[in-house]
Protein backbone atom coordinates (compact mmCIF):
# COMPACT_ATOMS: atom_id res chain seq x y z
CA UNK A 1 0.00 0.00 0.00
CA UNK A 2 1.22 3.35 -1.56
CA UNK A 3 -0.10 6.37 0.19
CA UNK A 4 -1.48 8.75 -2.03
CA UNK A 5 0.15 12.04 -1.37
CA UNK A 6 -1.29 15.38 -3.28
CA UNK A 7 -0.11 18.77 -2.67
CA UNK A 8 -1.92 21.20 -4.66
CA UNK A 9 -3.46 24.88 -5.46
CA UNK A 10 -6.43 22.71 -7.03
CA UNK A 11 -9.93 21.48 -5.18
CA UNK A 12 -10.35 18.29 -4.80
CA UNK A 13 -13.60 16.34 -4.16
CA UNK A 14 -13.89 14.33 -1.22
CA UNK A 15 -16.47 11.78 -2.87
CA UNK A 16 -13.96 10.99 -5.64
CA UNK A 17 -11.89 10.25 -3.02
CA UNK A 18 -13.45 7.94 -0.81
CA UNK A 19 -14.99 6.23 -3.96
CA UNK A 20 -11.40 5.72 -4.74
CA UNK A 21 -10.35 4.05 -1.34
CA UNK A 22 -13.29 1.69 -2.09
CA UNK A 23 -10.83 -1.26 -2.79
CA UNK A 24 -11.45 -5.34 -3.39
CA UNK A 25 -12.36 -6.55 0.24
CA UNK A 26 -12.23 -3.04 2.71
CA UNK A 27 -14.84 -2.76 4.50
CA UNK A 28 -14.58 0.35 5.80
CA UNK A 29 -13.54 3.61 4.60
CA UNK A 30 -12.92 6.99 7.06
CA UNK A 31 -12.39 10.39 5.84
CA UNK A 32 -11.98 14.14 7.13
CA UNK A 33 -12.03 17.45 4.83
CA UNK A 34 -11.35 20.31 6.79
CA UNK A 35 -12.83 23.64 5.73
CA UNK A 36 -12.28 27.11 5.42
CA UNK A 37 -14.75 28.54 8.51
CA UNK A 38 -16.33 32.26 7.51
CA UNK A 39 -16.28 33.14 10.90
CA UNK A 40 -15.43 36.30 12.50
CA UNK A 41 -15.57 38.43 8.70
CA UNK A 42 -13.15 36.19 7.80
CA UNK A 43 -12.64 36.55 3.89
CA UNK A 44 -9.60 34.29 2.51
CA UNK A 45 -7.29 32.24 3.43
CA UNK A 46 -3.97 31.71 2.43
CA UNK A 47 -2.14 28.50 2.57
CA UNK A 48 1.74 28.70 2.37
CA UNK A 49 4.20 25.66 2.50
CA UNK A 50 7.44 24.79 2.20
CA UNK A 51 7.71 22.99 -0.76
CA UNK A 52 10.94 21.21 -1.14
CA UNK A 53 9.39 19.22 2.70
CA UNK A 54 6.13 19.56 2.74
CA UNK A 55 5.12 16.23 0.53
CA UNK A 56 8.03 14.41 1.98
CA UNK A 57 6.38 15.59 5.42
CA UNK A 58 3.08 14.03 4.74
CA UNK A 59 4.74 10.73 3.67
CA UNK A 60 6.21 10.06 6.70
CA UNK A 61 3.25 10.53 8.44
CA UNK A 62 1.13 8.73 5.79
CA UNK A 63 4.15 6.05 6.10
CA UNK A 64 3.97 6.05 10.18
CA UNK A 65 0.00 5.40 9.96
CA UNK A 66 0.46 2.73 7.81
CA UNK A 67 3.18 0.85 10.00
CA UNK A 68 0.10 1.31 12.89
CA UNK A 69 -2.57 0.26 11.22
CA UNK A 70 -3.37 -2.58 8.88
CA UNK A 71 -4.72 -0.12 5.44
CA UNK A 72 -5.56 -0.87 2.12
CA UNK A 73 -5.45 2.76 0.83
CA UNK A 74 -4.36 5.74 2.30
CA UNK A 75 -5.14 9.45 0.97
CA UNK A 76 -3.55 12.59 1.89
CA UNK A 77 -4.84 15.65 -0.20
CA UNK A 78 -3.84 19.38 0.98
CA UNK A 79 -4.19 22.54 -1.00
CA UNK A 80 -2.03 25.94 -0.61
CA UNK A 81 -2.44 29.30 -1.72
CA UNK A 82 -5.70 31.56 -1.64
CA UNK A 83 -9.19 30.08 -0.60
CA UNK A 84 -12.45 31.84 0.74
CA UNK A 85 -14.82 30.57 3.54
CA UNK A 86 -16.77 27.03 2.09
CA UNK A 87 -13.51 25.68 0.29
CA UNK A 88 -11.89 22.28 1.35
CA UNK A 89 -8.53 22.76 2.59
CA UNK A 90 -7.29 19.35 3.73
CA UNK A 91 -8.40 15.74 2.92
CA UNK A 92 -7.41 12.71 5.00
CA UNK A 93 -9.26 8.91 3.55
CA UNK A 94 -7.88 5.92 5.00
CA UNK A 95 -9.61 2.29 3.56
CA UNK A 96 -9.53 -0.96 5.51
CA UNK A 97 -11.25 -4.44 6.51
CA UNK A 98 -12.16 -2.86 9.68
CA UNK A 99 -13.58 0.62 10.88
CA UNK A 100 -11.07 0.63 13.70
CA UNK A 101 -8.05 0.67 11.46
CA UNK A 102 -9.18 3.17 8.84
CA UNK A 103 -11.10 5.66 11.75
CA UNK A 104 -7.77 5.88 13.73
CA UNK A 105 -5.25 5.88 11.13
CA UNK A 106 -7.15 8.91 9.32
CA UNK A 107 -7.58 10.41 12.66
CA UNK A 108 -3.96 10.16 13.32
CA UNK A 109 -3.02 11.39 10.27
CA UNK A 110 -4.81 14.37 10.51
CA UNK A 111 -3.71 15.25 14.48
CA UNK A 112 -0.08 14.60 13.17
CA UNK A 113 -0.53 17.16 10.05
CA UNK A 114 -1.40 19.75 12.08
CA UNK A 115 1.82 19.62 14.39
CA UNK A 116 4.62 18.25 11.89
CA UNK A 117 3.60 19.56 8.25
CA UNK A 118 4.79 22.81 6.91
CA UNK A 119 1.81 24.77 6.66
CA UNK A 120 0.94 28.28 7.71
CA UNK A 121 -2.27 29.53 7.61
CA UNK A 122 -2.94 33.77 6.98
CA UNK A 123 -6.44 35.20 7.70
CA UNK A 124 -7.73 38.01 5.66
CA UNK A 125 -10.51 39.78 6.73
CA UNK A 126 -13.55 41.58 5.40
CA UNK A 127 -12.30 45.02 6.67
CA UNK A 128 -9.14 44.74 5.64
CA UNK A 129 -6.73 43.48 8.66
CA UNK A 130 -4.66 40.49 7.51
CA UNK A 131 -2.59 37.97 10.37
CA UNK A 132 -1.01 34.98 10.94
CA UNK A 133 -2.84 31.81 12.54
CA UNK A 134 -1.16 30.84 15.35
CA UNK A 135 -0.52 27.24 16.36
CA UNK A 136 -2.87 25.59 18.91
CA UNK A 137 -1.76 24.48 21.69
CA UNK A 138 -4.41 21.52 21.69
CA UNK A 139 -3.07 20.25 18.80
CA UNK A 140 0.24 19.13 20.23
CA UNK A 141 -1.71 17.77 23.08
CA UNK A 142 -4.19 16.08 21.02
CA UNK A 143 -1.01 14.77 18.63
CA UNK A 144 0.56 13.01 21.88
CA UNK A 145 -2.32 11.20 22.52
CA UNK A 146 -0.76 8.57 19.61
CA UNK A 147 2.61 8.38 21.39
CA UNK B 1 31.10 27.72 4.00
CA UNK B 2 27.84 28.56 2.00
CA UNK B 3 24.32 27.63 3.43
CA UNK B 4 20.99 28.38 2.15
CA UNK B 5 18.35 30.41 4.48
CA UNK B 6 14.56 30.07 3.58
CA UNK B 7 12.05 31.94 5.52
CA UNK B 8 8.63 31.05 6.11
CA UNK B 9 5.30 33.20 7.04
CA UNK B 10 6.02 35.90 9.19
CA UNK B 11 9.69 35.16 9.53
CA UNK B 12 9.67 36.13 6.01
CA UNK B 13 7.40 39.05 6.05
CA UNK B 14 9.86 40.66 9.21
CA UNK B 15 12.45 39.59 7.19
CA UNK B 16 11.18 40.97 4.03
CA UNK B 17 12.78 38.18 1.86
CA UNK B 18 11.63 34.56 1.11
CA UNK B 19 15.92 33.42 1.28
CA UNK B 20 18.94 34.12 1.00
CA UNK B 21 22.44 32.30 0.82
CA UNK B 22 24.72 33.54 2.96
CA UNK B 23 28.32 32.49 3.97
CA UNK B 24 28.63 31.56 7.75
CA UNK B 25 31.32 33.02 10.11
CA UNK B 26 33.79 30.27 11.63
CA UNK B 27 32.61 30.56 15.03
CA UNK B 28 28.57 29.88 13.80
CA UNK B 29 28.51 26.00 14.75
CA UNK B 30 24.91 25.61 15.65
CA UNK B 31 21.01 27.24 14.48
CA UNK B 32 20.69 28.82 17.59
CA UNK B 33 23.83 30.82 16.76
CA UNK B 34 23.30 31.57 12.94
CA UNK B 35 20.11 33.05 14.68
CA UNK B 36 22.11 35.34 16.89
CA UNK B 37 23.83 36.23 14.09
CA UNK B 38 21.29 37.02 12.03
CA UNK B 39 19.12 38.90 14.67
CA UNK B 40 22.64 40.90 14.96
CA UNK B 41 21.83 42.90 11.93
CA UNK B 42 18.94 43.94 12.74
CA UNK B 43 15.80 45.80 11.35
CA UNK B 44 13.58 43.09 10.46
CA UNK B 45 15.90 40.07 11.67
CA UNK B 46 16.04 41.36 15.22
CA UNK B 47 12.30 41.68 14.80
CA UNK B 48 11.78 38.09 13.64
CA UNK B 49 14.14 36.47 15.76
CA UNK B 50 13.15 38.46 19.05
CA UNK B 51 10.93 35.60 20.33
CA UNK B 52 13.04 32.25 20.05
CA UNK B 53 9.42 30.17 21.60
CA UNK B 54 7.93 31.24 18.77
CA UNK B 55 10.86 29.98 16.32
CA UNK B 56 10.53 26.35 14.48
CA UNK B 57 13.55 25.16 12.30
CA UNK B 58 14.37 22.54 9.60
CA UNK B 59 17.45 21.27 8.92
CA UNK B 60 17.89 19.87 5.56
CA UNK B 61 14.23 19.17 5.29
CA UNK B 62 13.70 17.78 8.25
CA UNK B 63 12.44 19.07 11.73
CA UNK B 64 14.90 20.08 14.06
CA UNK B 65 15.85 22.02 17.78
CA UNK B 66 17.55 25.12 17.26
CA UNK B 67 20.50 23.01 19.16
CA UNK B 68 21.42 21.72 15.70
CA UNK B 69 24.56 21.47 14.17
CA UNK B 70 25.59 23.51 11.08
CA UNK B 71 28.02 20.50 9.74
CA UNK B 72 28.05 19.87 6.55
CA UNK B 73 24.17 21.51 6.56
CA UNK B 74 23.27 22.95 2.97
CA UNK B 75 19.74 24.28 3.84
CA UNK B 76 18.18 26.03 6.63
CA UNK B 77 14.16 26.88 7.44
CA UNK B 78 13.23 28.99 9.89
CA UNK B 79 9.52 29.49 10.79
CA UNK B 80 6.98 29.79 13.36
CA UNK B 81 4.99 27.02 14.93
CA UNK B 82 2.42 25.27 11.90
CA UNK B 83 -0.79 25.94 11.52
CA UNK B 84 -1.72 23.50 8.70
CA UNK B 85 -4.66 21.21 7.96
CA UNK C 1 -29.29 20.49 15.07
CA UNK C 2 -31.59 17.92 14.27
CA UNK C 3 -29.85 14.20 12.90
CA UNK C 4 -30.21 12.92 9.19
CA UNK C 5 -31.62 9.40 9.91
CA UNK C 6 -32.29 7.19 6.90
CA UNK C 7 -32.94 3.26 7.01
CA UNK C 8 -33.55 2.12 3.48
CA UNK C 9 -33.29 -0.18 1.04
CA UNK C 10 -31.49 2.50 -1.71
CA UNK C 11 -28.28 2.69 -2.14
CA UNK C 12 -26.76 6.35 -1.38
CA UNK C 13 -23.59 8.10 -2.13
CA UNK C 14 -20.92 9.29 0.99
CA UNK C 15 -19.94 11.82 -1.78
CA UNK C 16 -23.23 13.79 -1.81
CA UNK C 17 -24.05 13.05 1.79
CA UNK C 18 -20.74 14.36 2.97
CA UNK C 19 -20.88 17.50 0.98
CA UNK C 20 -24.78 18.64 2.35
CA UNK C 21 -22.90 18.57 5.52
CA UNK C 22 -20.61 21.03 4.32
CA UNK C 23 -22.85 23.94 6.10
CA UNK C 24 -21.76 27.64 7.46
CA UNK C 25 -19.10 27.91 9.44
CA UNK C 26 -18.81 23.78 9.57
CA UNK C 27 -14.87 23.77 9.76
CA UNK C 28 -14.71 19.66 9.64
CA UNK C 29 -16.57 16.56 7.94
CA UNK C 30 -15.23 13.22 9.24
CA UNK C 31 -17.25 10.31 7.68
CA UNK C 32 -17.39 6.54 7.77
CA UNK C 33 -18.73 4.70 4.76
CA UNK C 34 -19.22 0.36 5.77
CA UNK C 35 -19.15 -2.06 3.19
CA UNK C 36 -19.78 -5.30 2.01
CA UNK C 37 -16.03 -7.08 1.98
CA UNK C 38 -16.00 -10.04 -0.41
CA UNK C 39 -13.61 -12.37 1.35
CA UNK C 40 -14.18 -16.18 1.77
CA UNK C 41 -16.49 -16.99 -1.19
CA UNK C 42 -19.06 -14.61 0.58
CA UNK C 43 -21.69 -14.32 -2.22
CA UNK C 44 -24.43 -11.54 -0.72
CA UNK C 45 -25.10 -10.07 2.68
CA UNK C 46 -28.90 -9.63 3.48
CA UNK C 47 -29.85 -7.19 6.58
CA UNK C 48 -32.95 -7.75 8.31
CA UNK C 49 -33.78 -5.34 10.77
CA UNK C 50 -37.07 -4.38 13.09
CA UNK C 51 -38.61 -1.92 11.66
CA UNK C 52 -40.33 -0.36 14.33
CA UNK C 53 -37.41 -0.05 16.23
CA UNK C 54 -34.76 1.00 13.79
CA UNK C 55 -34.77 4.42 13.17
CA UNK C 56 -35.84 5.07 16.82
CA UNK C 57 -32.41 3.17 17.98
CA UNK C 58 -30.60 4.99 15.23
CA UNK C 59 -32.17 8.40 16.44
CA UNK C 60 -31.00 7.43 19.96
CA UNK C 61 -27.35 7.05 19.59
CA UNK C 62 -27.34 9.77 17.22
CA UNK C 63 -28.96 12.41 20.09
CA UNK C 64 -26.67 10.96 22.55
CA UNK C 65 -23.64 11.71 20.25
CA UNK C 66 -24.86 15.32 19.81
CA UNK C 67 -25.52 15.85 23.46
CA UNK C 68 -21.26 14.98 23.96
CA UNK C 69 -20.07 16.33 20.73
CA UNK C 70 -21.11 20.21 19.67
CA UNK C 71 -22.11 18.98 15.88
CA UNK C 72 -23.30 21.08 13.31
CA UNK C 73 -24.98 18.32 11.24
CA UNK C 74 -24.85 14.09 11.46
CA UNK C 75 -25.98 11.88 9.13
CA UNK C 76 -26.71 8.13 9.34
CA UNK C 77 -27.74 6.00 6.79
CA UNK C 78 -28.74 2.20 7.18
CA UNK C 79 -29.22 -0.12 4.16
CA UNK C 80 -31.65 -3.07 4.74
CA UNK C 81 -32.44 -5.74 2.10
CA UNK C 82 -29.68 -8.24 -0.02
CA UNK C 83 -26.29 -6.82 -0.88
CA UNK C 84 -23.48 -7.63 -2.66
CA UNK C 85 -19.50 -7.21 -2.03
CA UNK C 86 -18.88 -3.35 -2.50
CA UNK C 87 -21.79 -2.30 -1.83
CA UNK C 88 -22.07 0.20 0.77
CA UNK C 89 -24.10 -0.78 4.11
CA UNK C 90 -23.81 1.95 6.24
CA UNK C 91 -23.02 5.74 6.61
CA UNK C 92 -22.41 7.88 8.93
CA UNK C 93 -21.29 11.74 8.27
CA UNK C 94 -20.05 14.34 11.17
CA UNK C 95 -20.40 18.36 10.83
CA UNK C 96 -18.42 20.56 13.36
CA UNK C 97 -16.55 23.41 13.62
CA UNK C 98 -13.12 21.53 14.67
CA UNK C 99 -11.96 18.26 13.67
CA UNK C 100 -12.06 16.55 17.34
CA UNK C 101 -16.08 16.87 17.91
CA UNK C 102 -16.41 16.09 13.93
CA UNK C 103 -14.14 12.55 13.94
CA UNK C 104 -15.55 11.43 17.79
CA UNK C 105 -19.13 11.83 16.84
CA UNK C 106 -18.46 10.35 13.97
CA UNK C 107 -16.70 7.42 16.03
CA UNK C 108 -18.84 6.39 19.06
CA UNK C 109 -22.32 6.77 16.72
CA UNK C 110 -20.26 3.65 14.40
CA UNK C 111 -19.23 1.79 17.62
CA UNK C 112 -22.58 2.26 19.22
CA UNK C 113 -24.45 0.99 16.03
CA UNK C 114 -22.88 -1.98 16.14
CA UNK C 115 -24.13 -3.06 19.44
CA UNK C 116 -27.05 -0.93 19.45
CA UNK C 117 -29.15 -0.75 16.22
CA UNK C 118 -31.51 -4.17 15.52
CA UNK C 119 -29.97 -4.93 12.30
CA UNK C 120 -29.03 -8.93 11.74
CA UNK C 121 -26.42 -9.77 8.79
CA UNK C 122 -27.19 -13.18 6.99
CA UNK C 123 -23.98 -14.38 4.63
CA UNK C 124 -24.78 -16.28 1.26
CA UNK C 125 -21.36 -17.94 -0.28
CA UNK C 126 -20.40 -19.11 -3.43
CA UNK C 127 -20.82 -22.59 -2.64
CA UNK C 128 -24.53 -21.96 -1.66
CA UNK C 129 -23.78 -22.45 2.55
CA UNK C 130 -25.97 -19.28 4.21
CA UNK C 131 -25.07 -18.47 8.26
CA UNK C 132 -25.87 -15.60 10.31
CA UNK C 133 -22.95 -13.46 11.85
CA UNK C 134 -22.14 -14.03 15.38
CA UNK C 135 -21.92 -10.76 17.10
CA UNK C 136 -17.90 -10.10 17.87
CA UNK C 137 -17.08 -9.37 21.67
CA UNK C 138 -14.75 -6.91 20.13
CA UNK C 139 -17.69 -4.24 19.18
CA UNK C 140 -18.88 -4.55 22.76
CA UNK C 141 -15.30 -3.80 23.68
CA UNK C 142 -15.09 -1.39 21.58
CA UNK C 143 -18.57 0.39 22.61
CA UNK C 144 -17.44 0.91 26.34
CA UNK C 145 -14.59 2.86 25.17
CA UNK C 146 -16.88 5.95 25.75
CA UNK C 147 -18.42 5.55 28.75
CA UNK D 1 -53.83 -10.97 28.21
CA UNK D 2 -52.57 -10.78 24.91
CA UNK D 3 -49.16 -9.73 23.58
CA UNK D 4 -47.22 -9.34 20.12
CA UNK D 5 -44.48 -11.60 19.67
CA UNK D 6 -41.99 -10.64 17.11
CA UNK D 7 -38.93 -12.86 15.87
CA UNK D 8 -35.68 -11.99 14.12
CA UNK D 9 -32.92 -13.75 12.56
CA UNK D 10 -32.19 -17.11 13.63
CA UNK D 11 -34.85 -16.99 16.57
CA UNK D 12 -37.31 -16.76 13.59
CA UNK D 13 -35.77 -19.40 11.18
CA UNK D 14 -35.60 -22.08 14.06
CA UNK D 15 -39.10 -20.98 15.21
CA UNK D 16 -40.52 -21.09 11.40
CA UNK D 17 -42.41 -17.45 11.53
CA UNK D 18 -41.75 -13.69 12.18
CA UNK D 19 -44.52 -13.29 14.57
CA UNK D 20 -47.32 -14.20 16.69
CA UNK D 21 -49.64 -12.83 19.18
CA UNK D 22 -50.39 -14.99 22.47
CA UNK D 23 -52.33 -15.13 25.60
CA UNK D 24 -49.96 -15.03 28.45
CA UNK D 25 -51.35 -17.46 31.18
CA UNK D 26 -51.17 -15.82 34.85
CA UNK D 27 -47.80 -16.91 35.35
CA UNK D 28 -45.82 -15.68 32.82
CA UNK D 29 -44.73 -12.00 34.67
CA UNK D 30 -41.43 -11.77 33.05
CA UNK D 31 -39.63 -12.13 29.65
CA UNK D 32 -37.85 -15.54 31.22
CA UNK D 33 -40.98 -17.20 32.28
CA UNK D 34 -42.02 -16.06 28.96
CA UNK D 35 -39.38 -18.13 27.39
CA UNK D 36 -40.02 -20.71 29.66
CA UNK D 37 -43.26 -21.12 28.20
CA UNK D 38 -42.49 -20.59 24.97
CA UNK D 39 -39.56 -23.06 24.65
CA UNK D 40 -42.14 -25.63 26.32
CA UNK D 41 -43.89 -25.84 23.06
CA UNK D 42 -40.85 -28.25 21.85
CA UNK D 43 -39.43 -27.99 18.26
CA UNK D 44 -38.38 -25.09 17.05
CA UNK D 45 -39.36 -22.93 19.52
CA UNK D 46 -37.66 -25.10 22.35
CA UNK D 47 -34.25 -24.79 19.72
CA UNK D 48 -34.62 -21.66 19.37
CA UNK D 49 -34.30 -20.69 23.15
CA UNK D 50 -31.62 -23.26 24.18
CA UNK D 51 -28.64 -20.89 24.69
CA UNK D 52 -30.33 -18.10 26.44
CA UNK D 53 -26.73 -15.90 26.48
CA UNK D 54 -27.08 -15.93 23.24
CA UNK D 55 -30.74 -14.58 23.76
CA UNK D 56 -31.55 -10.70 22.90
CA UNK D 57 -34.63 -8.73 23.80
CA UNK D 58 -36.80 -5.96 23.40
CA UNK D 59 -39.87 -4.41 25.48
CA UNK D 60 -42.04 -2.67 23.32
CA UNK D 61 -39.06 -1.86 21.05
CA UNK D 62 -36.93 -1.15 24.09
CA UNK D 63 -33.62 -2.99 24.54
CA UNK D 64 -34.32 -4.96 28.04
CA UNK D 65 -32.85 -7.47 29.78
CA UNK D 66 -34.66 -11.04 30.65
CA UNK D 67 -35.88 -9.69 33.84
CA UNK D 68 -37.64 -7.31 32.60
CA UNK D 69 -41.90 -7.62 33.47
CA UNK D 70 -44.45 -8.14 30.86
CA UNK D 71 -47.06 -5.58 33.21
CA UNK D 72 -48.75 -3.78 30.16
CA UNK D 73 -46.67 -5.02 27.73
CA UNK D 74 -47.73 -4.64 24.13
CA UNK D 75 -45.18 -6.34 22.53
CA UNK D 76 -41.80 -8.37 23.18
CA UNK D 77 -38.82 -9.30 20.52
CA UNK D 78 -36.54 -11.87 20.84
CA UNK D 79 -33.33 -11.73 18.40
CA UNK D 80 -29.87 -12.67 18.77
CA UNK D 81 -27.32 -9.80 19.61
CA UNK D 82 -27.16 -7.87 16.50
CA UNK D 83 -24.95 -7.53 14.20
CA UNK D 84 -25.51 -4.24 11.71
CA UNK D 85 -22.79 -1.84 10.63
Amino acid sequence: MTPDIRVQHEAFDPGVECARLEIDNVGAVASFTGLVRGEGGLAALTLEHYPAMTEDALRRIAEDAAGRWSLAGLTVIHRVGRMTPGDRIVFVGAASRHRGDAIDAMHFVIDWLKTDAPFWKREEFADGRSSWVEAREGDITQKKRWA
Amino acid sequence: MAIDLLYFAWIREAIGRDGETVDLPDGVKTVAMLIDWLAERGGGYTEAFVDRSRLRVAVDQEFAGLDASLAGVREIALFPPVTGG
